[in-house]
Parts: C-alpha cells; structure tokens; sequence
C-alpha cells in the first residue's frame, strides 16, 4: 500500500483548450459510432434544457427548497455515464439532475420530484436534491457535503465483496474536499483497493467561495491530495466530453483491473447560482468570467460546433434535437403539473423496511412515537 | 417601538457585541464576503473586516472545533452553522469538546462559543436538512441551549449568549427570520433560563419553543375567537437552563397542558417537559399532559405533506378542543 | 442449560449469522487480528478469515458510511464501534445516511447494516468515554435500537439484529461482558420490540434498560428480602420499537412506576417512558412517575465518585421505598 | 496559499540511527548549559520512572479504567516542551503524561489525578487520559482519537487573533492520522496560516495496528501528507532529543516568524502495550522488536551513554538522578494515596462556569435535572 503510483497524465491544472478534432483520436473515444457521438450531444441538451425549464418552474413558486442547476457541467455527468457498464455504480451531490439524466432516468420522474409529487423517483419526499435510482446504479443524491463519499467508497467495497468487476464513480465537488469524511473515505480507498473513482467536479467555488479560499493545496491542485494516499490522480479538461473519456475511461480500467482508486479533478464551471436562490451569484465573480466561459469554454456549444464541423449533423438536424429535448421538458414540466401529491398516509410510508412489508416483519412494539 | 425582523434583530445583536467586545469573531461558512447564506450577518464585513468576520471552508469539525481551541484563549466565536443539520458532521466537536473540557480539567477551562444557526423544518429542503436537535443539546450537561421564537427574544437571547462564559448553542429559524416585531431601541438583554408567558389564559397550558410558539398564539387566537377558549401559551426560549417554575405555576393554574414543538416524538423536549409537570402537579392535573410533535418520519420534502407533518395552528386547535 | 458469559452469547450469535449468510461481515478497530478490544470477535478472524472479519483504520465516518454503502448492495455489515462514544464522530454518517436514504429515495433502498459496542459507564474512562445515545437513536425515525441486559437476551437479539432489514443500533456493556447468564444450545432469535418481565411484582413497577435492570433486580431482591416488597422489573429491552403494552399493563397492575437509566435525565429514555404511562394510565397512577437516572453532570472519572453518579441498587431500593 | 513551500529536510522515512555528538553540534543545541543537558537527562528519567510506578500502581488495582504509558517516548515530550517560550502551547492525546511532566507539572498532582483524588490536576475529574493545566500553557490530555487536532488550531488561532508571538504544539499518533478532523484542521491551519505544529508521533502501532495496515501513504511516509496542503513537514530521529529539538525549533521559528504551520512525523516506539489493559501487547510485535528498541533505540539510554561521555555527569551523579527520580514518584504515589477523594457533591461542580461562580450568574432557571 504504502509506495506512491500516482500517474501523472494531466498535471496542469487549468487544462488548455480542449481540442475535440484530437481528443476524438484518443484510443477510447475513435470507434464511436455516429448514434453515440450524436447520442452525447442529445443527453447534454436534454440535460441543460431540462435544467433551463426547472429554472422557470422555480420561478414559477411551484418547487420548494434549493434547486441546484447543472447548467455548464453537462460534460461531465454525460461523459461520465456513457462509460459505464453493467456493474458500475455513479452517486453524487445535491447537485444531481444531470447525473440523474445521464444514467437514463426520465425526465417525468425527474420533474415530478421537483414538484414533491407521488409520481416522482422518490415518490416526491427527496426533493431536488435527492433524486435516487439504484435500478439503474444511480445512488444519489446527497445533500451533506461530503456525506456521500463514504457511501461511494462503500458501494465499490460491495462490489469487491461481492466479486463484480465494477466500480463506483463517487462526485464531490470542489469545496467538498475539506470535509474529513472525505479525507477518511480516501484513505480506506487506497488503503483497501476500492474500485471507487472520486471525481472533483471543479467549477471553482463553493457556494461565494473560490477555491483558493477553501483549500490550502499544492501547485498541482486539488487532485494532487491523493498523492498522500499513494493514490492515482489525474486533472482533467470538462469542456471536452473526449477528455473527460479517456481521463475516466482509464480510472475504470484500474478499477476493473487492479481494483484501484483514483482521484479526478475535472475543470469546468457552472453560469448559474450555487442554487436559484442564490441571490449574489453574480458578486463574486466578475461577468466577465462567466461570459468568457459561456462564449469560449462551453462543453455543450464546443461539442456542436465539432459535430457540426464533423457533419455529423446539419444545423436542421441540431435544431431538431434542441427542440425535441425542449419539449421534452415541457412535457415533463406538465406531466408535474397534473400529478398528485403522495397521500398523506405517505408521511410514515418507506421510514422502515419492516413496516413497508407488514406480512414480513419480524419485530412486535411500536415503530412510531405520535400520541 | 419600531418594528424589525428577526434577523435584523440578530444582526443588531452581533453589531452591539462586536463593538462592545473586541474578543468576539463571527466565524462560518459564508457569513462575510458573501454576506451570510441567510443575510443574517450582512454587511458585518463592511463594517468589521476581515478579523472580526471570518468565511470558512466546509468543514464544520475543523473550524467549531477551533473555536473551542481559540475560547481557552479568551477568543469568544460566534459560529455560524449554515444550517443545524450540519451539527452532525461536527457532533464530536460540540458534545465532547465543547461540553466536557471545563469538568475533565477540573474547572481550569472556560468555553465561551456560542454556535448559531437556523434549525427548523418547514421550507423544502428534506431530510437532510431539516434536524432540530435541541433535545440532544438539553441532555448534554455542560452545554446550554436556546430557541428564541420572536425578533425581541432573539436579540435580546443572543447578547446574553454571547456574554455567557459557557458554550451556548442557539437555534434560529430560517422562516422566522422574516417575521416582524417590536424591539425597542434601547439596549437589553434576556437572561438565558427565562420563561415567557406570551398570552395569559386560564384553560389550558401550551408550552412550545421556537416556531412551535408562533403557531400555538395563532391557535389561541382562533380558540378565543371561535371557541372562546381561553389558553395559556409558556414559550420556554430557553430549554437548558429551563425556567420549570414559569411552567409548574402555569399548569397549577390552568390544571391542562399541552406541549407543542417541531421535534421528533420519542425523547423530544416535550418528554421532558412532561415528566416534569407529572412530577411537580401531578394533583392538579385534570387530564394527561398531551403532546404535539412532528409527524414520527424523516422531513419529507413535498410541500403540502411536509406542511401537514410540522405542527400547525390547526392541530393544535383541535387538539385543545379535545383535550376540553 | 449451560452458563456463558454475555461476550460468548454475542460471539456465538455472530458466527451462527456469519455461518447462515455469507453477506455478513464484521468490520471495525481491532475486531480481526487483535480479537477484538473487548475479545467480543476473539477467534473469528481465525474461523472466518480476512474477507469476513476486517480490522479498520481510526475512521469511523468513513468506515461506518462504507458500510452503509455496501449494505445498498446487498452486504450487511456489523459494525464494531470500540465505544459508542466514537460514534459522536461518525454522527453525521450514521443519522443521517443510515436513517434517511430508504425514506429519500421512496423506500427503493434498503440499509441491513448493525453497529454495535459498547455503551456504558461505570469503568473509569471519563467522560468522553461513557456517552450513551440510545434517546438520541431513538428519537431518529428510520432507526431501531436494543439495549440487552443479559448474555441470553444479547444473543437472542443480536441475531434479530443481524437478520432485520433496518439500520439496528445495539448498544453493549463493558461490564455486562464478563456476567453470566444461562443461555440454550439450540438456536434462537428474539424479537426487537418485545420487553421482559423480569420479575414479576405487585407493589410497583420498574422500568430499565441495559445495565440498570440488574441494578433494579438486586434493588428488588433486597425490597422483598428487607421490606417485604414486591416489584416488578421490566426490562426494555428494546427502545425503538418499543413494547408499550407489556409497560403499561405492568403499571396498570402496580399503580406506580419508577424508570431507572444509566443515561442523563433531561430528555432521556425515561422522559419519553414517562410521558408515554401518565397519557396512557393516568387513571391508574396512585402517584407521579419517578425516575432515576446518572447524576446530571459530565461521566466524573473519580472511581468512588462515578459509583456514586450512576444508578445502583442501593439507590433504588431507597427511592422505591419513598414512593411507598 | 496555493503553491507549495514544503522544506524537506529530513526525508528518509526511518532516519539513520542517531548521532547525538554531531546532532549537538548543531546551531539549536550547541549552546545548551551544562545544567540544561542534564536536565533533560532528568527530564526524561523523572518520565519513565513515574510512568513505571504508576503501572505498579495500576497494577495494585488504585487506577481505574485505562493507563497510556509514554515509556519509550520521553525525548519527544521533553525535546519539545524545551523549546516552549511564554507564548508556546501544547495539547496532546491521553498518552500524556510525559507531556504534563514535560511542562512542569508536579508528580504529585498527577499520581493524584491518577487515583481519582481531590488533589489532582483535574480534581480526579479527568483521570489518566485528561490531565490539564492552562496556567502552564497546556490543554490536555485527549481521549477521543483525533478529536484535540481542531483544538491545536484553534489555540493557534487565539494567539493570531492576539497578536501574539506564539505557537501551539500539537500531539497526536500514528493511527490518528485518518481521523476526518485532522484533515480539516490541517486545511484550516495551511489555508489561515495558523501557528500550529502537528506531531505525530509515530511510534509504528495504533493498538495492534501497524501503520501499514491503517495509512495509506506515499514513499516519504505519513508527514508527507501535509504536501496536499502545501504545508512545511519533515521526519525527525525520536531517539536523538537534539534531533527533535533541532526540527521542532525550525518548525517553532516558521510559526513565530512566519505564522506558517508545519506537520512533524518523529520517529519512535511504545515499549509497554497500548494500555496497561492491553493483553495483547506483544501478540502484535515481535519479542525481537521491542528488544532491538530498548537495546538499540532508547532515547533515555542513548542519552544518558552521550552524556557520561561527555563526561557531562559521572556513573555516580546519573545514579543520583535516576534514585531521585524513582523517590519522587514512590513519593508521589504516596501522596496520591493519603489524598482524599473528592465529595461527592464534587460531581456538579466544574459543569457550568456559572454554576461555579454563583455569585457572578446571570442566567436564571433550572441547570440540573435529577429528581
Ligand atoms: C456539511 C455541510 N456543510 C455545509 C453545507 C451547505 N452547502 C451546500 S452546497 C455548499 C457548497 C459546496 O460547494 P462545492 O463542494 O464546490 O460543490 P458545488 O456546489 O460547487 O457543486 C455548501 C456550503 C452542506 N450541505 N453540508
Ligand atoms: C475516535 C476514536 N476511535 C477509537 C478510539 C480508541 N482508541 C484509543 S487510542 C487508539 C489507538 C491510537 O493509536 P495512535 O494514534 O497511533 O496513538 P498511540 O496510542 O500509538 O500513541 C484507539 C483506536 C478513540 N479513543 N477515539
Ligand atoms: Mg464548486
Ligand atoms: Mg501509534
């Protein structure tokens, strides 16, 4: 355990212009049929629009709490998930439509979260940001920073229990990293060889603070951390869902392979607030930053520009998928809309195994404490 | 008297102190550049500098448990917890540390931190979010824990908090920091461990703390209006210390109570509060205390149920009316 | 039946689970190589090898997590916390992970996870050492909590435990490890849920948990030996679920109840008790509801002293002996 | 804070064995008095002397609960408590004897706190793991693993926030580096600049727990961690106090002159088992091992043979101090056994500063709820 192996692929930190013409090239990433490489341009769209239409939702007053948008990050969850097999498990933060979409939940389900309806994935009592779907290895959806990160590293400890060639790509984000239950779930990674891939999603703050002012780090940035863990460890470009492929197409490899851990920090951004009621999202960072990323550094822009220029599609058939996915989360919006909320009877529903199958339970006393 | 919000009176409360007391820092996630998560602490950082009002990162062990550190020194924190929820990843920090340092040294050692934030249900943010673990504090002997439930007692609770030479833990509410009401300009301050009577009745007793307190007067109003029921409502602001006396004399004279709060059932307040009025009235009980509580589950998220689980005016009035 | 001690009834359970489903695994501090700090694991790292019984890093978030992750694949893992003291720095882990994803994600996640150790005073390790949650576990929907009193109710539970497709906190004794108890060769469970009357009685009715239902049974041997009185000892058992029915029978039968605790008064097991029998035989009660808990202070290390702070027999027999 | 300043002074993870003639050459030491050599031979002595009187003491059935002996670690406490000026602080584990020892503490009042007397550092209140005295700049004694790192900081930060010329020492072990508060601590003190110095003392175990089997670390060990937080670090000779005086003065001078903090991993072993309760002591280690310690590697002995050389002290005068030593703590037990123990209304004192200081109250209400 104790020697570092830590490769170095991409060490410099902020990552230079993705390159998609080249990146495309990359071993992982050139055999990609047609559907696929229009497929990531579809789940990316599908993602930002749905993200776009729950904005106007919020507005609207009908969904509670925070919504935390994932609007620049597309990337990121789509790439993620387009490399994963039948025995590879993804959770996340609360920042988790994107990811939620990716693994191939709907966007019915989705919505209706939102909206706190009894059609939604959690039958409407996790909210925005705890959508879960484990038929599909999606496992959260977790709103304590950092929380989630042992249950990442817990998920690949069940798959090497169980002997599945599979892994757990756990997603924190970048002011996450000074949680101590990170820290330990780093350490029993590396020190067990759990096939669990931490991946820093970077957009540079946490809530109004950057990243300089949270984390006291190295010239190699966050992901260098794992150097102390004699852990793999990589920085990778989220503007370009080829990057991001072959950077976390590597990490399963050894996951799969040698059942070891790796700790990815994927550069990207996100345009809109920490969360919609995030009032001051604009104060501190400059518009022109944001600016620059939306004109310059946009993964979803960037990657039609390059299928367009690939002609894989023509701006018609671009449109169509724009205006598909657009309707798509309308509909969603309005399937919301027109679904009923959970019974009230639903309040003590799903608290425990036992009572939700009476014929099964083996206890006897009271489960529940009112009068 | 001019009428404020509760977070104003909060941010009054911290302007006050910071001036009266260069010892005392604002630390927490967000609460300076940013301005607060809530804007409890806005324009704190104009006014005050990086010194005195301090962001910190995510990491709610390292930091509360620098500010016990730091107090041994004579530093005096004031701690935002973003939320209460967050309590739990600090829990080892707040309940040994802070709690036990002055009895296992003998008494060498003086924490004077007080740890602040919203803690309350009611807004959407499920499960994770919504924990309101004043029981847990209250059972904890070393520590002291308040829950003002109106502008005047939250100012007035905060200085005290953080002139007390003990670790005070405070619990707002991120609803009530809107709500309005009268706070006089003079300056003053609430002793910890003081009872409120906010309506005098004769019928019944209700003994809430924090939200809890606003929807039980809301309640006795109704039952005034509608039913002519006249209620009695103790709000405790303080659960440790607890100011029994105000309560036992309460139920002496209305010979009924009810015990209204946001937290789960088993072991909540109210238990204690229970016991306490079956040990010291049991002969001028005319009936069972009885207890409202959250509905026995996690926070569930959908609006309109979580609405039902909290306790509301309504509930309570028929409650009350039953109980009758 | 043959005697054993309380640590032989909990090992024995765990290796007729580890034997029965190879999905359980023990993990925690010491529990392989070492035997285990308190010899409850000793020799099932030889039986069942590294795969089964895994020794863990001083990371209880991350290793208590890890296995409320796994459990969602199908693992159920044992937890070893050395004390439940240390689970104060895995808290947010454990209440909020453990008990809020099956009720976030609509019931689609189940969490067959135990932890287990012990949770007691009485030894001399101080006060961040004696820390006994189960009021705050209780007070967590989602959650289950045993506190077994004996090496046949620890094995009889234990097993349930192991077998219950819900997070089971169970919380042991230092001491209670060495007490022998007879306990049957052929299998057996016991249902979470269901208390034990310990000792039958007419006079008055005592209502324990872990250690302090052998204190009450010794108080009630001397009641009845000094004082010709007779009491009943109901054992809890388990405190969520809870067995309301056989408590209040007992108190409908006695007209008096005395809870006793090695816990902190205020908004311990005992409040929640007491509210539950005076709003449930309020009728019935000839007088308030007492009880005893640890003195209300921090676990004092002075051994004469920390005697003296926790309930004893010698205690109780005086207390009873009030109440009559 | 980004950019990573760590001096690597020390690297070779096990450092050679000591060289104590050329070690007290070096700036830091050269000038020690006479008078101060012998003290920390005294030092040292008066440690191991009273922490094998206290295991007979334990073992006579006077002490409850656990006994942490620092018995093979004395140069640490003494090398750093040397270098304390009226600002310096120290906070350790519950191995903390030597410590309390170190900074001056009387025998008397720890023997005392030992066996649960009123005249006790603590009052009996702490016991063996929880000894305090502020008044001599230290803060404990610690039983909860981890749990007196954020503390360290945080004292730190005090003497920042007072302007004033200090530092804090803080101990911790091996195994405690996977603690989450650790982690954070190590972020806040790099991220603010604290004044901290963390020591771990490395003496190889965490119970029957090798560091192998807990850390998950690079080739330069577990202080190298503190690269991901771009902090000062370095390895340090256990067994040579000039060794530890000459990397805790660099570390000390870097926080008094620069306010940066540093993480020390000093190299040494615990002879006796984890606790006095610990059966298993050398189940987990060779017979071999801990001979070739005490034969090899002890830091008294290695010491004590430097300064006979240096004809610093004769057979006769070491036997002197070691008798004295050995007096003093057979009278310190003494005392602690005539001690009375506390009254038991002792129980609720020390619980709440205002309940101790009645006539200053200000709070009013119910603090204690029995009956
Ligand atoms: C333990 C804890 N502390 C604080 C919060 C409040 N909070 C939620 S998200 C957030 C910022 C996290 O930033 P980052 O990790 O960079 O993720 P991002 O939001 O940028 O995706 C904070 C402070 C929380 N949910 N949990
Ligand atoms: C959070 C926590 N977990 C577990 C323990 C039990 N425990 C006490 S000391 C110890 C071993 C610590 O080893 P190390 O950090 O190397 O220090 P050493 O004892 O070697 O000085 C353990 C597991 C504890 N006190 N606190
Ligand atoms: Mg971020
Ligand atoms: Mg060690």
């Amino acid at each position: 355990m104790s020697t570092a192996n830590a490769s170095k692929r991409h060490t410099d930190i902020k990552p230079k212009k993705a390159d998609l013409a080249k990146e495309n090239k990359l071993a992982i990433n050139k055999s990609l049929s047609k559907d696929e490489l229009i497929g990531y341009y579809r789940d990316m769209i599908r993602i930002r629009r749905f993200e776009e239409r729950s904005l106007r939702v919020y507005q609207q007053g009908k969904i509670a709490g925070f919504l935390h948008l994932y609007i620049g990050q597309e990337s990121i969850a789509v790439g993620c998930a387009s490399l994963m097999g039948e025995h590879d498990h993804l959770i996340t933060t609360y920042r988790c439509h994107g990811h939620a979409l990716a693994v191939g939940m709907t966007m019915n389900e989705l919505a209706a979260e939102l909206q706190g309806k009894a059609t939604g994935c959690s039958k409407g009592k996790g909210g925005s940001m705890h959508f879960f779907d484990p038929s599909k290895n999606f496992w959260g959806g977790h709103g304590i920073v950092g929380g989630q990160t042992p249950l990442g590293a817990g998920i690949a400890y069940g798959l090497k229990y169980k002997d599945l060639k599979g892994c757990c790509m756990c997603f924190l984000g970048d002011g996450a990293i000074n949680q101590g239950a990170f820290h330990e779930s780093l350490n029993l990674a590396a020190l067990w060889d759990l096939p669990v891939i931490f991946i820093i999603e970077n957009n540079g703050y946490s809530m109004g603070t950057s990243q300089e002012r949270s984390s006291a780090h190295p010239k190699e940035g966050l992901a260098a951390r794992a150097e102390g863990y004699a852990m793999n460890w990589a920085h990778v470009n989220g503007e370009s869902i080829f990057d991001i492929r072959e950077a976390v197409g590597d990490a399963i490899k050894l996951a799969h392979e040698e059942s070891k851990p790796s700790l990815l920090e994927i550069h990207t951004y996100r345009y809109q607030g920490h969360s919609v009621a995030d009032a001051n999202a604009k104060k501190y960072r400059t518009k022109e930053e944001i600016d620059d990323y939306r004109k310059n550094h946009d993964p979803l822009n960037l990657y039609k520009e390059y299928i367009l220029s690939k002609k894989l599609l023509t701006e018609e058939e671009a449109k169509e998928i724009d205006k598909a996915a657009k309707e798509e989360a309308d509909n969603a919006a309005k399937f919301a809309e027109e679904s009923p909320y959970p019974p009230v009877e639903d309040i003590t529903a799903d608290v425990y195994w036992e009572t939700d199958n009476p014929d099964q339970r083996t206890s006897e006393g009271r489960m529940f404490f009112n009068d | 008297m001019p009428k404020i919000t509760y977070r104003q009176a909060l941010k009054d409360a911290f302007i006050e102190e910071l001036n009266r007391d260069e010892n005392v820092v604002i630390i927490g996630e967000e609460v300076a550049q940013y301005n607060g998560a809530y804007k409890v602490t806005e324009g704190l950082y104009e006014m005050f500098g990086p010194k005195r009002i301090v962001d910190a990162p995510i990491s709610e062990a390292g930091f509360i448990g620098m500010g016990v550190g730091a107090a041994g020194l004579g530093v005096r924190p004031v701690m935002e917890l973003m939320f209460w929820s967050f309590s739990y990843v600090a829990w080892d920090q707040m309940m040994n540390n802070a709690a036990t340092v002055r009895y296992m040294s003998g008494g060498l050692i003086e924490v004077p931190i007080v740890i602040r934030g919203p803690a309350n249900g009611g807004t959407g943010v499920g499960a994770t979010h919504s924990h309101t673990p004043e029981n847990f504090i209250a059972n904890t002997p070393g520590l002291k824990v308040v829950c003002p439930a109106t502008a005047y007692d939250a100012k007035g609770l905060m200085k005290a908090a953080i002139r007390d030479n003990d670790p005070v833990y405070v619990m707002e509410s991120t609803i009530l920091y809107g709500y309005e009401d009268e706070v006089p300009e003079e300056e003053y301050v609430i002793p910890l461990g003081k009872a409120d009577v906010k309506r005098q009745g004769s019928d019944l007793t209700i003994v809430a703390h924090g939200m809890s307190v606003i929807q039980s007067l809301e309640a006795a109003k109704e039952l005034e209006e509608k039913h002519d029921i006249d209620v009695e409502v103790v709000d405790l602001r303080s659960i440790r210390p607890l100011d029994e006396e105000t309560v036992i004399e309460s139920v002496k004279k209305t010979n009924r109570a009810l015990l209204v709060e946001e937290n789960k059932p088993f072991c909540g307040v109210g238990s204690q509060i229970a016991y306490m009025i079956q040990r010291k009235a049991f002969d001028y009980l005319d009936a069972p205390v009885e207890r409202i509580s959250a509905i026995d589950a996690p926070a569930i998220y959908s609006p309109p149920l979580e609405a039902v689980q909290l306790p509301k005016a309504d509930v309570i009035v028929k409650k009350v009316l039953e109980m009758l």
